[in-house]
């Protein structure tokens, strides 16, 4: 009851948040000062070819003649008909099939940077909470690795892996020349790209998770229940357990913003890596002034985002009782 | 039997301005069977003093004194050993009841983890049987605390504190956030955990003399850190001899007094400073009875009526 | 007891905040790396984009951090970049606070329906990754300057501040010495300036640490996608350059190296002083002994 | 109907909302009363009473979600600007917690002088001259706290201040929360004493709110218990505690502990065993009365039985005597 009522409302949160993405990616280039339609109006003398398909898409995707509700609602339509439009840069390719192809690329680099960054981070934090010289080692460490741009800490891990002692290979997701299968060979290939961007997202994370854990349980530590378990004589081990459960739940809830926060990261690294994600192409859309690819990856970044905060609150509403509770109206 | 013996201790709170001194130089004996109840108003040391005795760490620093344990010197003792005598031994209710248990574990579990070492079956068989005691329901053993009211939360601290039939057991100010009537229901289950040997004794620290007065054997009454007044409940609280218990007691409103018929009367200024306190008796800048050397020397411990009492009216 | 501690407390924190360790750490470190801001472009006889005729050169007496495949002298380029990537952060922290600020105290002191709506356009912008959004706004602008880029960096970050602003005011809003400025008669107004406000102030020079830090960080990233200032330069835009030319591969690790240490310094010094009073002004925080 | 009453509450209802789709909590359920000039009237109740809620509502600070609040016959939430002013030069209040009703930043003055100023224009010397007097009226050395920031004064002193800002504007009512129950027992009285001269020297009336049964025994006119947002009983202090009818209040007296003497072996208190909200539709006390019967399902009205008025089935008999 409490657990449907909770996820009903972040729903309803994440619809909105959906909703007014839609919204500003409608808006964004029909209301920004500067005539930004006439930069993408300029961009069509440029087209290799078939201007005129281009033209003609555009009219009907933008309606510029259309009164502005009728424009947002066609915008609406084609969206929910799963049409981006089509790529400038990469015509006649449509830009929901060239993201849709970028995407893995994203998950595989930032979803295990996450999950890793976040088990590994709140172990050390954890850790550094503990033991006194440890934290004053550790703690400096982590507070430049949260502090280094993702982008920063991927070029000095080019620079040490891919050039001072070249074992990983500096840019691309795969060699040229192999072509992508489930072979032993491709994988080992592929991880070997992979390992450096992922490595990137994951140290820089790894410090704030750290930071977070090791303050968290420090204030749990002050806690009235820890007092009254050392009162009653329970080892120091035990305390810790509690305040670790207790500290891991806001950890939780930080993942939801945290993705945020990677996707900036993964745009950025991918770029020193060349790694084909969303952000190596949101690179390339915006050198070739290709709007509708770049609108087109924001969306799908956006989309990723919701979800992946949805799973997160749900995950948070099973293993934190008090959402329960809290949300059946039964207390407080 | 002797349960505890606290013999002239003084404990200090370390601050930045200082050493706040919280419990400077109290003496007095816990013995099986008792209640012994602790009065004072803030900044009395009452706390301190109890809370110093379950759990001595940082920032509160034993000066001088010792602590005896059934004759096993507590003070200095190495926290691993400390740790086998509290909860067993010696148990608290802490005055932050409500919130002494963390929020994501069910209550079974704490109540395993904290009793560890027993026998699983016998803990919650146990753990049953003194729910009912509290009224509680059984069905508490599988909640979580945040399913429970305030009052529930309290009482189910107190089965968890008392679980073991501890020797001592230390109640700090565990009525003073509760209504009236969940007042004395708490009261009454205490003496009836002692009457029926659950525990063995009981420190029972309020500001509350009426409260105390109802469940008490002995009531110590301290004052800025020192002791004020110690013996038998009746005799200090029907014939208090110190100035302040005197003080204190009639200040007190009791039902059927109006303001119209008997106007009665607090006690002008406010505690002492524990950073600086006064020389002499601490309660001589209030006392109405003060002498010349109450303000320079430290009253002495005086028999008066087989109660200990320090005020230089009865050692001239 | 536990009142008096509370007010204890208060008298200790201007003692606290001179004594603790990572303020006094993370100070030293900033206070450096403003100098270098300040000062460093006296230091050079280069302009940050003025041929010097030496080619990729490694760093050496006459060119502290070498010079780039252009020839421009990276020591001219680092102290005048981060100048301007320290002024982004200045204005688009300040806007964020700003924005942030005004939000939550309006949304925590008025509630009702207009606390609702804002509370609801602030989870929304706080879902929606930042980062993404100001490059799809960044990218329709023609002419960006170090001004436009601030105000689209304050204009998107300020979401959390609003959220945490609003609880501040919330608690301070119920406390009874506001309800007796009420009753005494006092104009919202002052209320709202002189009982609420200066409460506030200590918590808001946190947040707008943190906002400066992350404006800094949004700068630099935008700049570096290549959708920085349009003219001039900046620490990301040295980034940018350096990736583009393959620095790295090139061996020219003082092209992209240094520019973001001072990056990771400056943030690193800014998160430790927040920490620090953080510990200052929450005590739970505090290590014992 | 004899004379106007000074305040009349009639039908006070609050409810509390948490959040958008937050279930809702009645924490104030259909009160009325009225509070006569020159009296002392206590609203006793425990926590969750609904006590604090009604003294912020006729203190204004809290908007009622239905119900009237008439102070002088005129509706308290229909005045605006120096109306609102005059309410407040004649209305006072004054709140359980010394150290939260003093800004940590501002010395203990200030409140004063902006009370004086803002509701009565006065300023300067004059202001200051009121000030001290006040002060010491409340048992306050004037040199001892003017210009002292909160946390240099004790929680005593500063309940002084507080009552001294309260009364600075001569008030014709004055609305006391909790005002002693964060202080040691030894200056409670002291604090009372100053209440009960205001109204034997003034005539100042006086709205207490508390918990404790012998601090408003010792002063009221008039008490009103609570319980669960609605009057139980109501009546002359002697009358409610002295001879208590309703089973909520024989609960309450049985359960002080008295100095001079102890409890007999066993209450028969009965605890809240469950946080099931209680029914709204019946007795609020039904779950933990010894007597509840079938009525009790039914709520009871406020009724008038001999010299109190007391909302129980046990006295349905004067059913017809039933106050609106």
């Amino acid at each position: 009851m409490g657990l449907i009522r909770y996820i009903g409302k972040k729903a309803v949160i994440y619809l909105a948040t959906f909703f007014v993405a839609v919204t500003l990616n409608w808006a964004i280039p029909r209301f920004m000062p500067g005539n930004p339609i006439g930069i993408l109006l300029s961009r069509f003398a440029t087209l290799p070819e078939s201007a005129e398909v281009m033209y003609s898409y555009f009219t009907q995707a933008f309606g510029l003649d259309k009164p502005l509700y009728e424009q947002y609602i066609n915008f609406w339509r084609a969206l929910l008909n799963g049409d981006l439009g089509v790529s400038i840069y990469l015509y006649p390719q449509k830009v929901r099939d060239i993201v849709l192809e970028a995407l893995p690329y994203d998950i595989v680099l930032i979803v295990p940077a996450v999950i890793v960054s976040w088990i590994v981070g709140n172990w050390l934090g954890a850790l550094a909470s503990t033991n006194r010289r440890l934290d004053n080692i550790l703690m400096p460490i982590f507070y430049f690795l949260t502090a280094s741009p993702y982008f920063w800490m991927a070029i000095v891990l080019a620079w040490v892996f891919t050039v001072t002692i070249p074992i990983f290979p500096p840019s691309g997701a795969y060699s040229p020349g192999i072509s992508p299968s489930l072979s032993l060979s491709f994988i080992v290939d592929f991880l070997k790209h992979w390992i450096l961007p992922f490595l990137s997202l994951l140290l820089v994370m790894l410090g704030g998770w750290a930071i977070g854990m090791r303050n968290m349980i420090i204030y749990e530590l002050e806690s009235n229940y820890s007092r009254y378990m050392e009162a009653l004589g329970a080892p120091n081990r035990l305390i810790l357990r509690y305040a670790f459960r207790n500290a891991m739940l806001p950890q939780i809830t930080g993942l939801a913003l945290q993705i945020g926060l990677a996707v900036a990261g993964a745009i950025t690294t991918e770029i020193v890596f060349s790694y084909p994600g969303l952000g190596y192409l949101m690179l390339q859309a915006i050198q070739n002034q290709d709007y509708f690819l770049m609108q087109g990856a924001f969306l799908v970044i956006v989309i990723m985002v919701l979800i992946s905060n949805f799973v997160i609150d749900i995950v948070y509403a099973i293993v934190d009782p008090r959402v329960r509770y809290t949300y059946t109206g039964e207390t407080g | 039997m002797e349960l505890l013996r606290v013999e002239d201790l003084h404990v200090y709170y370390l601050t930045l301005r200082g050493y706040v001194r919280a419990v400077d130089g109290v003496t007095f004996t816990l013995t099986k069977g008792e209640v012994l109840g602790i009065a004072g108003e803030s900044g009395s040391g009452k706390s301190t003093l109890v809370n110093y005795i379950i759990l001595p760490k940082p920032p509160m620093v034993r000066v001088k004194g010792r602590i005896y344990y059934k004759g096993l010197e507590l003070t200095g003792l190495a926290r691993e050993e400390l740790g086998k005598i509290r909860y067993k031994g010696i148990s608290i209710i802490p005055q932050y009841a409500m919130d002494s248990l963390s929020p994501t574990k069910k209550v079974k579990r704490i109540i395993l983890d904290l009793a560890r070492g027993r026998s699983r079956e016998d803990l919650i068989e146990k753990a049953r049987e003194r729910l009912k005691l509290v009224n509680l329901s059984e069905r508490v053993l599988d909640m979580y605390p945040i399913e429970l009211s305030g009052g529930m939360k309290q009482r189910v601290v107190m089965v968890i504190s008392t679980l073991l039939d501890p020797d001592v057991l230390i109640a700090d100010e565990i009525t003073s956030a509760l209504d009236v009537t969940t007042q004395r229901a708490v009261l009454e289950m205490i003496r009836d955990f002692k009457e029926t040997g659950i525990i063995k004794s009981v420190i029972f620290v309020t500001h509350d003399i009426a409260a105390l007065y109802q469940i008490a054997d002995r009531i110590m009454v301290m004052y800025a850190g020192k002791l004020v007044e110690i013996g038998d409940a009746d005799g200090v609280v029907g014939n208090p001899k110190h100035p302040y218990t005197r003080a204190l007691i009639e200040s007190l409103p009791r039902i059927g007094v109006r303001y119209k018929v008997k106007r009665l009367k607090g006690i002008p200024g406010s505690p002492p400073s524990l950073l600086n306190p006064p020389r002499g008796c601490r309660f001589s800048p209030r006392c109405s009875e003060a002498l010349e050397k109450c303000r320079f020397e430290e009253p002495p411990e005086t028999l008066v009526d087989g109660r200990r009492v320090y005020c230089w009216l009865y050692s001239r | 007891m536990m009142l008096d501690r509370i007010m204890e407390r208060h008298r200790e924190t201007l003692i606290l905040l001179r004594r603790n360790r990572k303020i006094k750490a993370g100070a030293s470190i900033l206070a450096v790396i403003l100098a270098i801001a300040v000062i460093g472009p006296y230091t050079t006889e280069y302009g940050p984009l003025e041929y010097t005729g030496a080619i990729g050169e490694p760093p050496s007496s006459r060119h502290p951090l070498g010079t780039n495949t252009f020839g421009y002298d990276l020591y001219s380029q680092v102290v005048y970049g981060l100048r301007s990537s320290i002024l982004i952060g200045l204005l688009g922290g300040i806007l964020a606070t700003a924005i942030g600020v005004l939000i939550g105290f309006i949304s925590g002191y008025f509630g009702g329906i207009i606390d609702e709506l804002l509370m609801m356009l602030t989870n929304i912008f706080l879902v929606i990754p930042t980062l993404a959004l100001l490059i799809i706004i960044a990218a329709y602008i023609e002419h960006r300057g170090i001004l436009i880029e601030s105000v689209i960096i304050g204009l998107t970050s300020w979401p959390w501040t609003a959220r945490a602003v609003r609880a501040n005011t919330l608690s301070l809003r119920n406390r009874e010495f506001v309800y007796l400025a009420r009753m005494s008669g006092m104009p919202t107004r002052s209320i709202i300036l002189r009982e609420i406000a200066p409460n506030m102030l200590s918590y808001i020079i946190m947040v707008f640490i943190l906002q400066f830090g992350g404006a800094i960080l949004y700068a630099v990233s935008l700049d570096f996608i290549g959708l920085g200032p349009t003219k001039g330069i900046s620490l990301g835009v040295i980034l940018q350059q350096a990736v583009l030319w393959n620095a790295v591969q090139l061996g020219m690790w003082w092209w992209a190296i240094p520019p973001g240490l001072l990056i990771a310094l400056l943030l690193t010094s800014l998160y430790v002083i927040n920490t620090g009073l953080d510990e200052v002004l929450n005590p739970r925080l505090r290590r014992q002994g | 109907m004899v004379a106007q009453a000074l305040l009349e509450v009639r039908n006070l209802v609050k409810v509390f909302k948490s959040g958008m789709m937050g279930r809702e909590i009645v924490a104030v359920d259909r009160v009325s009363f009225n509070i006569e000039e020159g009296e002392i009237l206590s609203l006793l109740g425990e926590s969750g009473s609904g006590k604090t809620t009604i003294a912020r509502m006729i203190l204004r600070l809290l908007k009622p979600t239905s119900g009237d609040i008439l102070y002088k016959g005129r509706n308290i939430w229909k005045l605006k600007g120096r109306e609102l002013i005059e309410y407040y030069r004649q209305v006072q209040g004054v709140f359980q917690d010394p150290y939260s009703s003093f800004n940590p930043i501002h010395k203990v003055d200030r409140p004063l002088l902006q009370a004086l100023k803002n509701l009565q224009g006065i300023e300067g010397s004059e202001a200051l001259k009121i000030i001290r007097e006040t002060l010491r009226k409340v048992g306050l050395n004037p040199d001892e706290v003017l210009g002292k920031y909160p946390h240099q004064l004790s929680g005593g002193q500063l309940q002084r201040v507080s009552i001294a800002r309260a009364l600075l504007v001569n008030p014709k009512l004055l609305v006391v929360d909790e005002p002693v129950s964060m202080l040691d027992a030894s200056t409670r009285i002291d604090v009372l004493n100053i209440f009960a001269d205001l109204r034997d020297n003034e005539g100042v009336s006086i709205l207490m709110i508390g918990h404790d049964i012998s601090l408003s025994y010792y002063i009221s006119d008039r008490i009103i218990i609570l319980y669960k947002g609605s009057i139980m009983e109501e009546g002359e202090t002697d009358a409610v505690l002295g001879s208590p009818l309703h089973p909520y209040t024989k609960m309450l007296i049985e359960s002080i502990p008295r100095i001079e003497e102890k409890w007999g072996r066993k209450s028969r208190i009965r605890l809240d065993v469950d946080q099931k909200p209680t029914a709204m539709s019946g007795c609020k006390f039904l779950d933990r009365c010894p007597h509840a019967f079938n009525m009790c399902t039914r709520k009871p009205n406020l009724i008038r039985k001999d010299n109190r008025k007391i909302a129980c089935w046990l006295y349905k008999n004067n059913y017809n005597q039933d106050i609106a």
